[in-house]
């Protein structure tokens, strides 16, 4: 029990901490990662769920499954935001890889 | 329970539109055949389907023949047919369109290849967000509805994408990270249901949901996840720049569909699954919500210079009106809750395509749409102004649209249950309406004095032809109510009316 | 779908089918589009005789198309319908041969007479509505139809005017949109029947029903310019003539006087509304527009601006009438002015239109010695002045003659007062048109002498204004015959209990 | 004048704190609320494992994906697929570089580590069906050999016609939806696999899938659709 607890709680805190990188930084890398780390706190948390300890302690196969699905789509997911983050920058003529482009105007950063 | 043979057809508008999807992309010519043969394909099985349901009552389909704990199971009851309907209706009308839009783009030899591959990417991409549109209607299974919602998020983007200009790039990349927040908050909102519930079907769920802590923070997660893919007020400012950059029939398709779809489910969770636990608090905050949504939306639509642009922000305002039926919903005579919702979404859908081909046509004509300089387009486009006229009456919800139907329930109910306030926020609603549409007419309507009025543009009929039929559509929907709400009435009777008798205190 | 139902349906259809045909018309088709139009109201004409045959000898007219619980489609025929509907079928059919004639070369007239027949079947729909829900259906898509025809002309002024148009129409339309559902969620559905609503709600929502008869008056008043509601008239008299003419003598104006008609007689009734007493504060809004209109009316120079004004104050009469709603003879003047005033007005608005249309006058001071060059539109002007003023052999005089006993009859005597005050300010500014026209001598070149032939003017302009003014004259002089006007008010009267 | 409120230097301002403090909070009653859920035993839980024989496969994960909830699986699929068909409507493939300045050694490790990759492919589809595996995860190491074969500018893998690679991506999916209509017309529900042979059809979908998914993946690492000088060009 207290294990599902454990990854429940991080689960959450992955998911917390994603929300806060998305939503504070501007950086379009960052935000695909911090998209990334928010949706394996989520898996996290359905394994967790997945594991009841009903007597002989099988898997709830279910759980297994909606985080296989969820796995599979947050790739593609992601793959196309990449593609979108470098053709955006391309067009706002900013290298996307510079680790600081806080200089520049909000308008100009691209987003 | 039903005889299994006739629920095999509630397959067909999601496998219809996939196939056609796959082989789209796989083939270079004849695109435009297939997907055209998959909509109409589509929209006889959405006839045929409502017929069956007329005989034979609200019916279930159990993929793979696993019943509800385990496997998914596709329902179809009145409200998700008549969302079918209007997805099949203006899914028609905009693969017409498109195949219009594309052909008058693709003579001018300047950027052919550019506006072919445009074309050769629509299609697939269109049938593909067809399918998660049919399939989110149909499914009563809460994960799969996640997994639709990802389908129409996913293809949604890169067609938003595909104009290729800076700002719609931009526009769409943030249109795609806005539904992914809103996915994985909904994700994590299942995530809790099925912690406290076990059981992942719609209907199960709905004898299940008790009042403990888990379910209604599952709600609270699902709904602001759903508010953001809905665009409702505070959360809007990504739609406008997405659909306003977007090529004619992507924005069509946006406006009228996608954003619908994520609201059918916001209404079904809220007045189906978790009736029960919904405080009459939390639906004055969804209905103030909305008040707020038709007047931002409202002003900002007076202040846009484009059209295109205008009518994005008309999109945020009418939205506004699906939220104020949430809390007038329980006091409509009759008592079907979803009757004020599918009046609005209907007319909304066709009367805002209408106005998005209106706004294409006008851009392919002119080469800009801003409003200030649109002299002359009656004279040029007559029959595209007469189209942009009834959706715009029909928008505003002059009689005889679906729209004064979904307004004359909203006031009775909100003058049956003593709440005017929703009334006055209504009529200044459809009073701003009329503001934003009638100063674009009547710009329309300024003859230049400079030249004689341009002789007819001979745009292809296949541009013309699909507004004027939308918005005499929804022009006329009030008409043909009576039938409408007969089949709305056809609740998916099952576990839901009991459970349902009791309503709010 | 038995006869009357198809009547019914063909009434409304004579003038919508030829409506969508002249739509698709192209432009050069002119004889066409001219024998379109002239069938159509010849048919309605008749159509609408038959069926006040039919009434008149009692036969039901009804259509009923349900839409939702509690809200249904109803067109029936009554008396009062009947009244409306031959009035608008037949200024139509006179209209329409003036327009023909006086847009004899502008440009896009398909949209034009496109627009014009919608406008007529809107109205004869608002006319032939059987409940609070098919009125507020026709009077919305009034608006609609006659906000293209006001701003014809496409320039910059008249798109002002229709801009304001709208404002005002539309603002009037989701009031009076919010009064009927507020008051069918009181009263719960209702068709127009003889006494109104049964009185027993009045005990439970005495307030609230006076709230939304207010309500529902400023809804309709802003179609029946009612003064603070009456900004866009003077500014619509941009548009065309013909179009100025119907919208002030037949279409749009009516149907707010009508709309006034039928919310006091058949909607609250005439028991109901002395029981909440609210109409003295009607009879002291139509007093003071009557007053207000005229007073305008004099500092009016531009003939059409003066025209509208007194439009103004002359609709109110018909309120006025209907505030008086327990004297029968009120209400017999307030609804026989209903046809003599849309008689006269149109007649006044057609002569304005054949001065700027032959010899480019459209102020008064321009007006000197005109009738020596046109004597006959002079004729028929000078007989529709009277008629306004109240001179004896014309309509008008009967109007006010049965509003005066009316009032007297009723004890408020101040009511006499404003008819005669109203009637010495018309006299003050129609009088000095005619003696500038007929006793003055002729001072310059008339400003753009843009026809001159056989007859003063093109036949087609010239006959409409005579016509109605023979009906204005014949009306007058027959009024207590069989089938004039006064005698079928008399015969609606008669229906109701007052 | 320096920007007091830089989000980046390690100064944060008054606004991100408040929002980090009440995203704690938020986070926080979500694990409370969480935690405390009333333990419920699965009501599917015991559901699968009585059905478990008749679903064909021995691994209970398997079944649910494939054969419970076959459905979630099909759409999934195509949200691989859609996801490439946006990544080729918005960009060419980044051009590649020469072989010249790949080293020998990376050259000899791609030519013997892609065979095995493909066995170990093979093996996880193989036992996807017993034990843990199945189509994604054999798809993810075929990705991973294209990807390998991409880094490393093997001349051939720019010189694969784009039809080639069109049809390699539809495949898979083509032969689920075709394999679940078949169901739909044998036994009149969609994926319904008639009895005793739910085994075979079912790997017969997961091959397919793992090798349209490893198309995929490599293709999405390619970033791009590849260039139509070969064929009419039509399509650039």
């Amino acid at each position: 029990m207290i294990t599902t607890m454990l990854y429940s709680l991080t689960g959450l805190i992955l998911f917390g901490m994603g929300f806060y990188t998305l939503i504070i930084h501007s950086h379009p890398l960052r935000k695909i990662l911090a998209v990334n780390v928010m949706a394996t706190g989520v898996f996290l948390i359905l394994v967790a769920t997945a594991y009841i300890p009903v007597g002989q302690g099988d898997i709830d196969p279910v759980p297994h499954a909606m985080v296989l699905t969820g796995i599979v789509v947050s790739v593609s997911v992601t793959a196309l935001a990449l593609i979108f983050a470098c053709k955006v920058q391309e067009n706002s003529n900013l290298d996307l890889l510079r680790k600081r482009n806080h200089r520049k105007p909000m308008k100009e950063r691209g987003l | 329970m039903f005889p299994s043979d006739t629920a095999v057809w509630i397959v067909f508008p999601v496998i219809l539109p996939l196939v056609a999807g796959l082989l789209c992309f796989l083939f270079k010519r004849g695109t435009f055949g297939i997907a055209l043969a998959a909509a109409i394909g589509n929209f006889f099985v959405v006839c045929f389907l409502i017929y069956q349901m007329l005989v034979y009552g609200p019916m279930r389909c159990y993929i793979g023949g696993w019943h509800p704990p385990l496997g998914i199971s596709l329902r179809i009851d009145g409200p998700a047919l008549l969302m079918l309907l209007m997805t099949a209706a203006t899914g028609l009308a905009v693969t017409l369109y498109a195949r219009g839009y594309f052909l008058f783009r693709i003579s001018d030899p300047l950027r052919a290849r550019r506006h072919k591959r445009q074309q050769y990417y629509f299609w697939p991409l269109w049938m593909l967000l067809l399918t998660g549109l049919n399939g989110l209607f149909l499914s009563a299974d809460i994960f799969n509805l996640y997994v639709t919602l990802e389908l129409i998020a996913v293809s949604a983007a890169p067609l938003a994408a595909l104009s290729g200009k800076p700002a719609s790039l931009r526009a769409s990349y943030r249109y795609l990270l806005i539904s992914l927040i809103g996915s994985l908050t909904y994700l994590l909102g299942v995530v809790f249901l099925y912690r406290s519930c076990g059981v992942l079907d719609l209907a199960l769920l709905q004898n299940l949901a008790g009042d403990g802590l888990g379910i209604s923070t599952a709600l609270v997660l699902l709904t602001v996840g759903l508010m953001l893919k809905t665009a409702l007020v505070p959360l809007h400012f990504w739609l406008p720049p997405a659909h306003a950059n977007a090529l004619a029939p992507v924005s069509v398709i946006l406006s009228a569909l996608v954003v619908k779809a994520s609201f059918y489910l916001l209404f079904r969770f809220w007045f189906e699954i978790f009736a029960p636990i919904i405080s009459p608090s939390s639906l004055n905050f969804m209905g103030t919500l909305g008040a707020l949504a038709i007047f931002w939306g409202a002003i900002q639509a007076m202040r846009q210079q484009r059209l295109k642009l205008m009518v994005a922000y008309s999109t945020v305002s009418q939205l506004g009106y699906l939220f104020v039926a949430f809390p007038l919903s329980m006091f409509v005579d009759g008592g079907q809750v979803w009757s004020i919702v599918v009046f609005i979404a209907l007319t909304h859908a066709c009367a805002k395509s209408a106005m998005f081909m209106v706004a294409g046509n006008v851009y392919l004509h002119l080469g800009h749409d801003r409003i200030k300089s649109l002299k002359g387009v009656r004279s040029s486009q007559p029959i595209t102004v007469f189209a942009y006229g009834i959706a715009g009456v029909s928008l505003m919800g002059l009689p005889p649209s679906g729209a004064f139907i979904a307004k004359w329930m909203l006031l009775s109910a909100s003058f049956a249950s003593l709440q005017y306030w929703w009334a006055v926020v209504i009529a200044g609603g459809s009073l701003l309406a009329m503001i934003y549409v009638f100063r674009v007419m009547s710009h329309f309507f300024v003859i230049p004095e400079g030249e004689s009025s341009k002789k007819n543009v001979s745009l292809s009929p296949l541009l013309e032809w699909p507004p004027l039929i939308l918005a005499l559509i929804s022009l006329f929907l009030g008409l043909i109510s009576p039938w409408v709400l007969k089949i709305v009435l056809y609740k998916d009777s099952g576990l839901l009316a009991q459970i349902f008798q009791g309503g709010l205190p | 779908m038995n006869s009357g139902q198809l009547l019914l349906v063909s009434i409304l259809l004579s003038s919508f089918i030829p409506g969508i045909i002249i739509f698709c018309l192209p432009e050069e088709k002119h004889r066409l589009r001219t024998l379109l139009n002239f069938c159509g109201s010849i048919v309605k004409i008749s159509l609408v005789l038959v069926m006040n045959a039919g009434i008149y000898y009692g036969h039901v007219f009804e259509i009923r198309l349900p839409l939702i619980p509690g809200v249904e489609l109803l067109l029936s025929g009554d008396p009062l319908s009947a009244l409306f509907t031959t009035l608008s079928s037949v200024l139509w059919l006179l209209t329409t041969v003036y327009a023909v004639g006086y847009l004899e070369d502008s440009p896009n007239r398909s949209h034009f007479f496109g627009y014009f027949s919608l406008c007529v079947t809107v109205t004869i729909g608002i006319a032939l509505a059987g409940n609070l829900v098919t009125f507020l259906l026709f009077y919305e898509m009034l608006t609609l139809a006659t906000y293209p025809l006001v701003i014809h002309r496409g320039t910059e002024k008249s798109l002002r005017a229709g801009r304001n148009y709208l404002m005002y129409a539309f603002s009037g339309g989701a009031v009076f949109l919010v009064a009927v559902v507020w008051l069918q969620a009181i009263v719960g559905p209702m068709d127009f029947s003889a006494s109104g609503f049964s009185p027993m709600y009045l005990t439970s929502h005495g307030s609230v029903l006076t709230f939304i008869f207010i309500l529902l008056i400023i809804g309709v008043g802003v179609k029946a310019a009612l003064v603070p509601l009456h900004g866009w008239l003077p500014q619509a008299m941009v548009a065309p003539a013909p179009v100025s003419a119907l919208l002030h003598a037949v279409a749009v104006v009516k149907a707010g006087a009508f709309g006034i008609v039928r919310i006091v007689l058949d909607v609250y009734g005439a028991h109901n509304l002395l029981l909440m007493g609210v109409l003295p504060l009607l009879s002291a809004v139509a007093a003071f527009t009557i007053i207000y209109g005229s007073v305008l009316a004099l500092q009016q120079d531009d003939l059409k601006r003066r025209l509208a004004y007194s439009t103004i104050s002359q609709v109110s009469y018909i309120a006025l009438g209907m505030s008086m709603v327990d004297q029968q003879l009120a209400v017999i003047g307030g609804l026989v002015h209903l046809v003599h005033q849309g008689l006269m007005k149109i007649t006044l608005f057609f002569c304005a239109g054949n001065l700027a249309e032959t010899l480019g006058i459209h102020r008064i001071s321009e007006m000197r010695g005109v009738a020596r060059r046109m004597p006959l539109t002079m004729a028929a002007f000078s007989i529709a002045a009277l008629g306004m003023i109240g001179i004896p052999p014309t309509v008008g005089f009967v109007s006010k003659w049965y509003l005066g006993l009316g009032s007297l009859a009723g004890g408020n005597w101040w009511l006499l007062v404003v008819l005669v005050v109203s009637s010495l300010l018309n006299a003050w500014y129609f009088l000095p048109i005619l003696i500038y026209a007929w006793f003055d001598k002729q001072q310059g070149p008339w400003p753009e002498e843009l026809y001159v032939g056989r007859f003063e003017t093109r036949l087609m302009l010239l006959v409409p204004p005579l016509v109605t003014a023979f009906i204005v004259m014949a009306a007058g002089l027959v009024a207590n015959a069989q089938i004039s006007p006064l005698a079928w008010v008399r015969f609606i009267v008669r229906g109701y209990t007052l | 004048m320096k920007k007091k409120w830089n989000n980046h230097i390690r100064g944060r301002n008054p606004f991100q704190l408040l929002f980090l403090f009440l995203l704690f909070m938020l986070t926080v009653i979500l694990a409370v609320i969480f935690c405390n859920i009333p333990e419920k035993s699965s009501v599917l839980e015991a559901g699968i494992v009585s059905m478990q024989n008749q679903s064909g496969v021995n691994s209970p994960v398997t079944a649910v994906l494939l054969n419970f909830r076959g459905y979630d699986t099909l759409l999934e699929v195509m949200v691989l697929l859609i996801a490439v068909i946006g990544v080729w409507s918005l960009t060419k493939a980044t051009s590649f570089g020469n072989t010249a300045d790949i080293s020998p050694v990376q050259l000899g490790v791609v030519h013997l580590l892609t065979p095995v990759m493909c066995l170990v492919a093979a093996y996880l589809v193989w036992q996807g069906s017993h034990l843990a595996g199945g189509a994604f995860q054999g798809g993810a190491i075929l990705g991973a050999a294209g990807v390998l074969l991409l880094v490393s500018e093997i001349p051939w893998t720019h010189a694969v016609p784009a039809l080639v690679l069109r049809i390699g991506l539809v495949f898979g999916p083509l032969i689920f939806t075709g394999i679940a209509l078949y169901c739909l017309w044998a036994r009149g529900g969609l994926l319904d696999y008639p009895t005793g042979s739910a085994g075979w059809l079912i790997l017969l979908i997961e091959t397919t899938c793992a090798l349209s998914i490893g198309l995929t993946l490599a293709l999405l690492f390619a970033g791009g659709r590849p260039d139509e000088n070969g064929s009419e060009g039509d399509i650039q």
